[in-house]
């Protein structure tokens, strides 16, 4: 009886607490909805802890830096930004919590997530909660597959079919050897266009080593896998903190190829205490670098660094971009910081197959109403440390 | 109240566990009618049933067999995959969704109990870590097996490669299924609240009534003493390869809901490595070793506890690691123990009762 | 009549050590045998190889005329024989009477599906495997502890529950290492009468290993005395007892 | 030929592996636990060094033993304040509350140095040998890695041997009880295992960077992992089956990566573990346990 009694007192506190974070968070909901129809509120999602919290955190500070911008030269419409950043951890139903956090919190349109198949399941979501989504870096193709889901990065295949193409064109190599990450969406969706489109552009991949998340830190044997294929090229469809890692090895086994990559590789320049003579004649394509000279770039890269005690990344800017779109799209739309974010949705997916932007990771972006971008990938080269433009 | 007196103790104690999952499910269905349950709530009951699925279908192992299992997430993995190929390939064809799901569970049950099984024979005669690594390995076999796998579909049935969805060779019409790490997308979203909860009183029922039956007490008593089981004339195999086969299949199933929950499933290290086993593994020791309700209530508590830890921002992991530390301590070391029960509201309760008698 | 146990030439090896050397028994339907022998002489070695626990390096062992010689644990219970063991192995974390339920499983036989499911064969069965293990259980005056958990009984009542349990596996043989070990005189009385008992009630045929005495003079029939792993001496009890050969053995040196 | 590279990089490989598995199994041999944080140990000892390196700009040496005294401090301090309360609990829950320990030091580093991939300036600083008209290379970092696992392992076994503190070590290991009956202090052992532990993460952090230059939050993880599964590999408890083990494991698994596939390596390498735990249940040089009836 007594057991009854005290599990019933259990209980019962349980359901309070539940019902309290409920309700709890349908009152802050209510008093700042009073508030309300004088903020966009805009949501953001990715990783922030785990082992892809390079990327999240990069995504939260460059579309921090935007909102404040913006909100310092006056907000849009009239209207200031509001925004709120929830982690994943890099997890899908991890991200979908994120996006529930959000929905609580009155969100009006939402910029992320950041990794590709949390933002799968999200896009899931706000195609049947109809609010608007944009993506930094959500590269592969199901992120975008609804009406409502835009993406300022390039996709996966898309990235692949440039990569052979340009490789291709410009008689970079014949043989090719790839080494990428077979437990990563972004990698393993690259490579496979890669390898479909070789053939077309007289490329004969000669090597396909991969390696996964469980042990990325010795790429000795597929380097010397590369070198006994005789490799020319070897194209890295992933991140840089791998690919400073490639390098490094490559450097102390004397393999000394054209490595190229995609956008996934800025950055490397930027890992504190990396050694930019290993990254020497290191081809990549990609949107966005760094130490472009353009004021935007010089700008972004300064507050950057000033804020956040590092140089920006390929995501950093992405994100940076993805607010911009997401202001130029409100302004468009002419839409009012009183709609609902289902009213927002229909306004704001004509709006972005409308706008014209100069961002960090191109000039003149434009979207199409599947949600891809268009706008030109940019080939460079490090020379002495730094990027040159290749065309 | 006085039915319940009379009870024996063990079916009070099960009527406890079956009424609390129900009242929370009335509650809860009653609350979100009401419309003052928050969207983050609403969205994580279904992960919450598959959680509570996973630490009772744990314990039956690490509890009530008395094994360590590090792999639990790859029977999940198994359920998962398995489930949501079907479910996927058969979405045009089979249009009834109750009709469809009911065999998607099933198929994910027998997949990872088969798997069970395979793992179980060899290696349910190694004992204590030398068990739990691999189990831990047999978990990463999977994940790492998922990653490398491309399976399609096309008017000729299924077509399976390890090297890229090229080589699958799709004709006409084909559709690819497991994209290699990718994984598979848009498998139909069918978990629902009260499925998971019916599930839950499915395998409460499940686990409950095994433990208290002659294969339950077998299953116990070659927990408790292998030695002095085998010279009753138990057989040690049968008994240890059925529970943790049944606990697999549970697992298989929970697998089901987390794929049916979402729409995109990939075999990461977070989802299906060893980490979501040893998350599963902390909600088992936090709850109580062997003690079926404290694992519901423990799985409970910490899948809310990172999501009411979001208001922390950057420090939500960092509290979260240093709430664990500390309940674990509260939980097991000596000193605390003695405290609470100096302290515990039932001894409070006691002494009242007592002094009343007296008086 | 033939013997129930027929031992012949048993022998094991250790690697180079010989533990038990040709030892040998015969032990008649009804019997109540003892086996002693000073501390290492390999008593307990002989339990370990008659319930299959170790394999014989060479000898034969018969029950009922039929070689049960390196068969398994569970397939000599299964034959017949059922033991105790000297550090007491109860299932701790299992009640009085689940601890003789598991010991009777393979007397009230239902399915793991017909338990999950609750048939009405479960409640049948349950009902008389319930009834059985209280009575074994009042043979030993332990019903009234039922509920307790095993390792919560008092250290003489873990010994009678080891034996209840295994008297519960209705065996034709009972191996008992050491019963009295750890017991006050008092207990140790009360335990003659009871494994008297139990040989007279359930027509048991009884082996024991025991260092008591008092307890081995008063109720074994016939002994063997085991030195360095080799019978020193075989026969009825009160012969066995006055041979200086065993005197030595237990006093000399 | 290049059969001979991949195995040497594998030794390589496998020499890191075995260096933090003799930690693990140290600890797991004495305090019969699973210390899941000795991972993150490693990471901190990576971060000390690279903070005393390149933000302060000390020489390599000092960056270790500053490692050293840092990872032996923490890890005693862990000990004591997480594991010590736990010591009559469950095994389990030990385990549990090692995982609570990992998650912890992860998100602190997280906080303190930020999630970024930092470059690690190598500690070691011997020219890589070159054999075979360069063919084969065996860099500094593997020559330097083999010899101080070798040393350590030799000289953990002598500690452990001749020792009045290794002696105790080793009862209490065998028999805890016992040993406080013999009035060895068993906390005070346990606590010495534990700074000997950690300072063998401190090193193991240094070459573990050195060889594999990129530090993150998460760099000991997955190594910790595998050096635990190393450690089971050779027989854990056993000193020199963590060496055997550690190697082992770094070459299967880069002859899997050459020979058979890079993508399942992974899979084959915890395969072979379980076969190999088939034919030998406690491993390679693992004690058969056998319990007394």
């Amino acid at each position: 009886m007594k057991k009854a009694m005290s599990l019933i007192l259990a209980l019962s506190m349980a359901v309070a607490s539940l019902t309290g974070c409920g309700s709890a968070a349908s009152g802050t909901a209510e008093t700042e909805s009073a508030a309300a129809g004088t903020t966009f509120k805009i949501g953001g999602i990715g990783p922030v802890t785990g082992g892809a919290a390079v990327y999240g955190l990069a995504v939260k500070n460059g579309a921090q830096i935007a909102i404040d911008e913006i909100n310092a030269a006056g907000g849009v419409n009239g209207a200031q930004l509001e925004f709120n950043f929830q982690d994943d951890e890099h997890d899908a139903e991890k991200s979908v919590n994120a996006y529930n956090t959000l929905k609580d919190w009155n969100m009006q349109a939402l910029m992320g997530t950041v990794t590709s198949t949390p933002c799968i399941a999200v896009a899931e979501e706000t195609n049947k909660d109809q609010v608007f989504q944009l993506t930094p870096s959500g590269s592969s193709v199901p992120c975008v597959q609804y009406d409502n889901a835009f993406r300022i990065c390039f996709s996966d295949p898309n990235q692949g079919l440039k990569s052979a193409q340009y490789i291709g064109e410009n008689g970079l190599a014949t043989k090719v050897a790839i080494i990428f990450d077979s437990s990563d969406v972004y990698s393993s969706g690259i490579k496979d266009k890669f390898v479909e489109e070789a053939p077309n552009q007289g490329i004969e991949v000669v090597a396909q080593e991969a390696f996964t998340a469980d042990s990325k830190t010795d790429f000795t044997v597929q380097l010397q896998k590369a070198k006994d294929a005789g490799a020319e090229l070897v194209f890295l469809p992933i991140y840089y903190s791998e690919a400073a890692l490639i390098l490094a090895q490559a450097n102390t086994t004397g393999f000394t190829p054209q490595f190229f990559g995609c956008d996934g590789l800025d950055g490397i320049l930027t890992v504190e205490n990396f050694d930019t003579a290993l990254a020497e004649n290191v081809m990549l394509l990609t949107p966005f670098a760094a130490d472009a000279q353009d004021d935007l770039t010089k700008k972004f890269v300064e507050t950057y660094n000033k804020n956040f005690g590092e140089t920006p990344n390929q995501f950093a800017a992405d994100a940076y971009d993805a607010i911009y779109a997401i202001k130029a799209a409100l302004e468009e739309a002419k839409a009012t910081p009183d709609m609902s974010a289902q009213d927002l949705c229909p306004v704001l997916e004509t709006a972005m197959t409308k706008i014209n932007m100069d961002g960090l990771t191109g000039e003149g972006m434009t979207w199409t109403a599947d949600g891809e971008v268009n706008k030109a990938p940019k080939a460079v080269k490090i020379v002495k440390g730094a990027y040159t433009a290749m065309d | 109240m006085d039915k319940l007196k009379k009870m024996n103790k063990t079916t009070k104690s099960n009527f406890i566990t079956y009424a609390m999952v129900i009242v929370a499910y009335i509650i809860m269905q009653v609350l979100v009618s009401a419309g003052v349950v928050s969207s983050l709530m609403t969205g994580l009951l279904v992960p919450l049933c598959i959680y509570v699925m996973m630490a009772v279908s744990l314990n039956l192992t690490v509890g009530i067999l008395g094994e360590l299992s590090l792999g639990h997430a790859g029977f999940m993995c198994v359920g998962a995959f398995s489930s949501a190929v079907f479910s996927v390939a058969t979405v045009d064809t089979i249009t009834s969704v109750p009709l469809r799901f009911f065999i998607a569970i099933v198929i994910g049950a027998v997949a990872a109990a088969v798997f069970g099984v395979i793992l179980g024979i060899p290696v349910l005669r190694l004992r204590g870590d030398y068990l739990a690594i691999v189990t831990l390995a047999f978990g990463e076999i999977v994940k790492n097996f998922i990653n490398v796998v491309y399976l399609g579909m096309d008017g000729k049935g299924f077509h399976f490669s390890m090297k890229d969805t090229g080589s699958l060779n799709l004709g006409e019409g084909g559709k690819v299924i497991i994209n290699g790490a990718q994984g598979i997308t848009g498998t139909p979203k069918n978990a629902t609240f009260t499925i998971g909860i019916v599930i839950i009183l499915i395998t409460l029922f499940i686990v409950l009534n095994l433990i208290h039956s002659r294969a339950g007490r077998a299953i116990m008593a070659i927990r408790d003493n292998r030695i002095a089981a085998e010279s009753v004339g138990i057989n040690i195999t049968k008994y240890k390869l059925m529970a943790f086969t049944i606990s697999a299949s549970i697992a298989g199933v929970g697998g089901v809901l987390y794929a049916h929950n979402l729409s995109t499933l990939t075999a990461l290290p977070k989802n299906f490595g060893y980490n979501m086993s040893i998350m599963i593994l902390v909600f088992v020791v936090l709850g109580g070793i062997g003690n079926i309700r404290g694992s519901i209530i423990s799985a409970v508590i910490l899948t809310l506890l990172p999501e009411l830890l979001r208001g922390l921002n950057d420090y939500r992991m960092l509290i979260y690691a240093i709430v664990l530390i500390v309940m674990m301590l509260f939980n097991w070391s000596p000193r605390a123990r003695e405290f609470r029960e100096k302290y515990s509201i039932k001894r409070f309760l006691n002494r009242k009762s007592i002094e009343k008698e007296e008086a | 009549m033939m013997a129930l146990l027929e031992v012949t030439n048993l022998g094991i090896s250790f690697g180079g050590l010989r533990a038990v050397d040709s030892f040998q028994i015969q032990i008649k339907k009804g019997q109540l045998y003892g086996l002693i022998g000073p501390n290492g002489a390999g008593k307990t070695t002989i339990f370990n190889m008659l319930t299959g626990v170790y394999k014989p390096t060479d000898g034969k062992i018969v029950l009922e005329g039929k070689d049960i010689t390196g068969h398994k644990t569970i397939e000599i219970n299964h034959e017949g024989i059922a033991r105790t063991f000297q550090n007491i192995r109860l299932f701790k974390e299992l009640t009085v009477l689940d601890n003789v339920k598991v010991g009777l499983s393979e007397q009230f036989k239902y399915s793991a599906l017909t338990g999950i499911l609750r048939l009405p064969k479960y409640y049948k069965v349950e009902k008389a495997m319930t009834e059985r293990a209280i009575e074994l259980l009042k043979v030993f005056d332990l019903d009234g502890e039922k509920d307790y958990l095993a390792s919560n009984l008092p250290y003489g009542k873990q010994r009678k529950l080891e034996i209840a349990r295994a008297l519960a596996t209705n065996p034709k043989l009972l191996l008992l290492d050491e019963p009295a070990a750890g017991m006050n005189p008092n207990e140790t009385k009360e335990l003659m009468d009871t494994i008297r008992f139990v040989r007279d009630e359930f027509d048991m045929t009884i082996l024991l290993i025991e260092h008591d005495m008092k307890l081995v003079s008063g109720i074994c029939e016939e002994l063997t005395v085991l030195n360095f792993g080799q019978v020193l001496a075989q026969g009825e009890t009160s012969k066995v007892l006055n041979d200086p050969q065993v005197i030595t053995a237990y006093l000399g040196e | 030929m290049s059969f001979i590279s991949y195995l040497i990089n594998g030794i390589s490989l496998g020499s890191i592996y075995a260096l933090i598995a003799l930690g693990y199994t140290m600890v797991y041999g004495i305090a019969k636990m699973l210390n899941f944080a000795h991972g993150d140990i490693i990471m901190i000892g990576g971060y000390t060094i690279f903070v005393v390196m390149n933000t302060l700009g000390m020489p390599p040496i000092l960056g270790v033993l500053v490692a050293v005294v840092v990872c032996t401090i923490l890890g005693v301090t862990i000990e004591k304040i997480a594991y010590k309360p736990l010591r009559q609990a469950s095994p389990l829950a030990v385990l549990i509350t090692a995982i609570g320990v990992s998650y912890l030091l992860q998100n602190v580093a997280l906080l303190i140095f930020g999630a970024n991939t930092k470059l690690f300036t190598s500690v070691v600083s011997i020219p890589a040998i070159s054999l075979a008209d360069g063919q084969i290379n065996l860099s500094g970092e593997t020559t330097v890695t083999i010899v101080v696992s070798v040393v350590i392992m030799v000289g953990l076994m002598l500690f452990i041997r001749k020792s009045k503190t290794g002696q105790a070590m080793l009862a209490v290991s065998e028999d805890k009880g016992a040993a406080e009956l013999m009035g060895i202090n068993v906390n005070a052992t346990i606590a010495v295992t534990f700074a000997i532990g950690s300072a063998l993460a401190a090193i193991a952090g240094a070459l573990l960077c050195s060889a594999y230059p990129t530090l993150t939050p998460y760099t000991g993880a997955m190594p910790g992992i595998k050096a635990f599964v190393a450690a089971v590999f050779g027989g854990i408890g056993s000193i020199p089956g963590a060496f055997i083990g550690g190697i082992l494991l770094g070459v299967i698994e880069n002859l899997s990566k050459a020979y058979i596939s890079s993508q399942m390596a992974d899979a084959i390498v915890f395969a072979v573990l379980i076969v190999v735990l088939l034919v030998k249940p406690t491993g390679i040089l693992g004690k058969k346990i056998s319990e007394k009836v």
